[in-house]
């Protein structure tokens, strides 16, 4: 099974190193990226300063096998690739990065689009919000 | 039997990671979250689902020994 | 005006690097990223090597400045790029780069899949695909 | 006056990129649309939109002097 977990923030760096792997697939016409960046969302007077992210990995992983499966099945992609962080990710960084690339642009769009729901709504990942005075609060997800 | 239970989120503030639970050779889920409420009365009022050896679980079902129960806050991934 | 137009292909350097400029933005919690690669497809046995872009500039630039206004206009973003090539992107190369970012992930990926379908319909830029055997066919658009 | 005409993607295989036309003083677009069919006849048969000053134009209109006629054939970026 695929391990989807980062220790830590996603790197620009991975990213790119990432799209430059599919140069060398050239049925591909079209990627799509979606990133989820921690946001320093003010509470109270308190400000986030970071993400603590924590996962039941074993049932991550399982179930995020049955995701990509469903996923291939559904849209007629060429590659599928998610990242997801654990531990602390700072304010600014990036904490998910999921990555799609198909023939044509409809596919990698789409499929980008379920994949990000289904990843927020269905995986074993919780987080915990520490706002900058060491209070904290856990996230919770909402559509949109 | 031995049954091993795992708490996450913020689940983890009022239980801790994990406990180690004996329950009686006839035991079920739901029979456990009972008495898991007891041990933890925190735990009644919040919004979670159970799986038992990482499938989630939305019935009662019967417990065997060296079942891993987890207990799932509602998932903020992403 | 902003221009949107680069000599060649897109590098996955420079992607990396509009990403990390947005670390500073701590009020985006989400990005999505289009991106085009020329494929090479095979017509009547000839592959397509290369796609050669051209643009009427100034009418673009003008185009694509209703277009900002319009999306800017309609969804909660924090702020868009758009990238284009000109002259000559080989197979496997990135040729469109559209990059959204916003509090929340509704808006982006609803931003950047609009602003995809506006770019590929509105824009004046012509793709000529030069094959293999150094004949050429003009590129045609079509949904997805 | 003089117009000047641009040509882009693959109708510059049949016009080059660029003509200057003199046109009589009362010329409109769609005259100036049959004088570039005489003098190119294959640009008849394709599709195209018009733009006079970099604003497409659907309708006829007027022309004046220095006007910057371009044919655009279907858009293909990205």
């Amino acid at each position: 099974m695929k391990n989807i977990f980062v220790e830590g923030p996603i790197s620009t760096a991975f990213i790119a190193d990432s799209i430059q792997k599919h140069a060398a697939k050239t049925s591909i016409g079209a990627h799509d990226i979606f990133l989820g960046q921690v946001r320093a969302d003010i509470v109270n007077d308190r400000i986030v300063s970071a993400i603590e992210y924590t996962s039941y990995q074993e049932l991550a992983l399982q179930k995020m096998q049955e995701i990509r499966e469903a996923i291939f099945e559904k849209y007629a992609l060429t590659c599928m690739h998610v990242h997801h962080s654990l531990g602390e990710v700072k304010a600014g960084e990036l904490c998910l990065f999921v990555f799609t690339s198909a023939p044509h642009r409809r596919a990698a769009i789409d499929a980008c689009a379920e994949l990000v729901e289904l990843i927020k709504n269905e995986l074993p990942v919780w987080g915990k919000e520490v706002f900058d005075d060491e209070t904290h609060q856990w996230k919770v997800n909402k559509e949109g | 039997m031995a049954i091993q239970v795992l708490f996450f989120g913020q689940l983890t503030e009022i239980a801790g990671n994990a406990v180690g639970v004996d329950v009686a050779a006839t035991g079920t889920l739901r029979g456990l979250e009972q008495e898991l409420w007891t041990q933890f009365p925190l735990l009644k009022d919040r919004k979670y689902a159970l799986s038992v050896n990482q499938k989630i679980i939305k019935e009662d079902i019967s417990l065997a020994d060296g079942d891993v129960i987890a207990f799932l806050p509602p998932f903020s991934g992403g």
